[in-house]
């Protein structure tokens, strides 16, 4: 796994050549995140360490940050999970499933008119605290929600 | 093939009886999992598989470097608008009663000369390799889209596979006993979470009719009608059910004609 | 080559409600193919969605984004027409950018 | 599982009005049907397809639509059902509840892919995809009655003992053509593997006797 982010990283400089190729000029923004991409968070296998890299060690629990999603999943491949901050001045949101085995799915960044909010559908390995981070005015608030995950079917 | 289903990270979610789809009609358990249906009906990935379908029924392909174009689905060559709505159907051609599936297969064999055992070999797409007939399928479907199934049985060959559909409806066999009708007779059932439709009761026959084929999300692709059949048959531990069987296409005939009046929206979403 | 993502942006009063659709395997590193081997890792690592060419979303993910994925972004301020435009890159370097208009609430 | 004299009944499904006389008469329709069972399995071992051959119980057991079952058709069934029943060779109906328990929500085993029977340790024996267990477990289905307490309810002589097996060796002893496989008798399950769902029933122990 380390040996495959690390081939990314590379490429990822083979992408700005692309960018100077006049393509469309999103591709720097998406060049610029791979230089920033989270590779501590995103590797860690403990959540603590997970939480932690994205400065949620010890965050502030916040009502104001609503967690949409199933009590129960059906399936653990698609779960899906929706996020509404109303907490002022939100920049960015995560999601963090506690038990997955590299339980950092996502950090997004809002900025440009974009409603507090996101949704994604992630793939669960087992019942767990699905966590969500919003950072707000320099200062990191959490909440979290219990997704419990079932075989389907006759199993 | 079924075993590389399973999702790494995720539980391994297998294939089950219960992902026909039902109306929403949810018993107490259900309750719980309520938000996660709507949220994943709300976007279907299954709309990629219209466009991809789209692109192959059109593009010059195979040994024959021909497309699909002309093929015939009971409207004339060519002609999708409605044609789904009436399938199966009796076709003069074959002198058998055919359902989109076998028509497809048919005319990637005759028209683009491709052949017939390497298309039933990847027939069902899996985590690994992509299936051009399950785009193709739903793309084809899709044309009958707010359109009202309405599968006839002008024919006499039509008749006798839906009297044979309904045959088979109700004939158990194997180590579990089972016919359709096990899972699919009474109200209100489910296999552990998930709610099977009562295919007596013409309104849920049509809810499952109107929405096949179907983004599955444990599958994490579109799966067809035949594909619905076999991974019953699956789970009933008989063997693999043929592409194109008599047994698939009477079934197909039956639950179709029981489907009649649905309002095609394809793909639908399912479990 | 990547396949064209679907891309459904819809003004409810004036948020645009953008949802989008990728064809991606997202591949954990994880998983087994047929013939016993592991599948090598393999996901969107970066996604942006541009309105009018100003970045509103701006995400990292990891391989627990679900297969063929699906998320959505809602941006105030927005009006039919705009431009919606959503690029991906992932840990192979593939990429892919779509575009589409903001459309009325219909 | 109370009154076990359940014939089979379904709605008819919706009498459609087609114009029977153009319709295949039923002898025809069965000869077809029968036919179109033989082919449509190809390249499958026999060993296999003979799965999609009908014993007699299974084929007096599908009727079509709504109708019932004969008085007559009910006995052989229960006949054919009693004929069926073997024990454990230990004669011990009581296992293990803890193995019991295992195999009670597990629903693999006997399944085919690819011409393969799939390659399992043990089969399930399939309790939870359609009966209540214990009361903390929540994902299990409802095509059968809930089987919650079954043992508080009934106790654990050797006639409740003796019954619970035969009932899950073959239920249509009991219920002829009930929904439930005959789980023995079709050879889903091995006479031991039984004694252990039963003493998961049965026994005081056993999280489907607690609260």
């Amino acid at each position: 796994m380390k040996k495959t982010r690390r081939s990314f990283l590379q490429l990822a400089g083979g992408m700005c050549a692309i960018v100077a190729l006049g393509a469309a000029g999103l591709l720097r923004t998406a060049a610029a995140r791979a230089a920033t991409w989270n590779k501590a968070g995103f590797d860690a296998k403990a959540f603590a360490d997970a939480m932690k890299s994205i400065g949620a060690a010890g965050a502030t629990e916040s009502k104001d940050i609503v967690i949409t999603a199933p009590d129960i999943a059906e399936n653990g491949a698609v779960v899906p999970v929706e996020v509404t901050s109303r907490i002022p001045g939100t920049e960015s949101i995560s999601i963090v499933a506690e038990k997955n085995p590299f339980p950092l799915v996502a950090t997004v960044d809002l900025a440009n008119g974009s409603e507090p909010y996101t949704y994604v559908r992630i793939k669960m390995g087992q019942t767990s605290d699905v966590y969500a981070v919003v950072k707000a005015g320099g200062k990191v608030f959490t909440a979290k929600k219990e997704i419990k995950i079932t075989v389907g079917g006759c199993g | 093939m079924r075993i590389m289903r399973g999702v790494a990270a995720a539980a391994a979610c297998f294939a089950c009886l219960a992902a026909w789809g039902t109306v929403a009609a949810q018993g107490q358990p259900g309750n719980g999992l309520d938000v996660g249906r709507q949220m994943l009906a709300e976007d279907n990935p299954g709309e990629l598989w219209v466009e991809r379908g789209d692109k192959l029924f059109h593009e010059k392909r195979g040994p024959n470097n021909a497309s699909l174009e002309q093929c015939d689905f009971g409207m004339g060559p060519g002609k999708l608008a409605g044609a789904f709505a009436r399938l199966p159907r009796f076709f003069a051609d074959s002198g058998k009663v055919e359902d989109l599936e076998s028509r497809l297969l048919k005319c990637m064999v005759e028209l683009q000369g491709f052949d017939r055992a390497a298309i039933i070999g990847t027939r069902f797409s899996n985590l690994d390799r992509a299936s051009d007939m399950e785009a193709l399928a739903t793309y084809v479907a899709s044309r009958s889209n707010g359109m009202k199934m309405d599968v006839r049985l002008d024919h006499p060959r039509e008749r006798e596979m839906y009297k044979v559909g309904e045959y088979l409806f109700f004939r158990r066999t194997g180590p579990t006993d089972f016919g359709c009708v096990s899972c699919h007779g009474e109200e209100g059932k489910r296999i552990r979470l998930q709610d099977l439709p009562n295919m007596s009761d013409r309104k849920q026959m049509q809810a499952v009719i109107a929405g096949w084929p179907a983004y599955r999300g444990t599958h994490s692709t579109v799966r067809t009608m035949q594909h619905r059949l076999y991974d019953c048959n699956w789970q009933m531990r008989l063997p693999d059910l043929g592409y194109v069987s008599d047994v698939s296409i009477a079934l197909t005939s039956y639950l179709n004609y029981q489907g009649n009046g649905a309002v095609i929206q394809v793909p639908g979403v399912r479990r | 080559m990547a396949e064209p993502m679907k891309i459904r942006a819809v003004l409810k009063g004036d948020v645009a409600d953008i949802r989008v659709l990728i064809a991606h395997p997202m591949e954990t590193g994880q998983r087994k193919d047929a013939k016993g081997e592991i599948v090598p890792l393999h996901f969107i690592q970066g996604i942006t969605v541009a309105l009018n060419g100003k970045t509103v979303y701006d995400g990292q993910w990891s391989q627990a984004v679900s297969r063929n994925p699906v998320f959505a972004v809602r941006v105030k301020g927005a009006k039919a027409g705009d431009k919606v435009s959503v690029t991906w890159v992932d840990n192979k370097g593939e990429k892919r950018t779509d575009e589409a208009a903001v459309a009325a609430a219909s | 599982m109370r009154k076990y004299m359940k014939y089979i009944y379904f709605f008819s499904p919706f009498a459609v009005a087609l114009g029977c006389a153009s319709m295949p008469d039923a002898p025809t329709v069965h000869a077809l049907g029968e036919k179109a069972v033989t082919t449509s399995y190809p390249g499958m071992p026999e060993a296999l397809t003979r799965r999609a051959v009908q014993d007699r119980a299974q084929a007096i057991c599908s009727k079509i639509g709504g109708e019932r079952l004969t008085q007559e058709e009910a006995s052989e069934v229960v006949k054919l059902s009693r004929e069926s029943i073997r024990y454990p060779a230990s004669g011990q109906l009581v296992g293990d509840w803890k193995t019991g328990a295992r195999l009670a929500y597990a629903g693999q085993g006997g399944r085919i892919v690819g011409g393969k029977v799939e390659n399992v340790k043990e089969n399930g024996a399939l309790c939870s995809n359609c009966h209540a267990l214990s009361p903390k477990e929540f994902n299990v289905g409802n095509i059968g009655p809930s089987l919650t307490g079954y043992g508080t309810q009934r106790g654990h002589s050797d006639a409740i003992a003796k019954l619970t097996y035969e009932r899950i060796y073959n239920a249509w002893v009991y219920s002829p053509c009930s929904n439930m496989p005959r789980l023995g008798a079709g050879g889903h399950l091995t006479p031991e593997q039984i004694t252990h769902v039963v003493a998961y029933l049965i026994d005081p122990q056993s999280p489907v006797n607690q609260k």
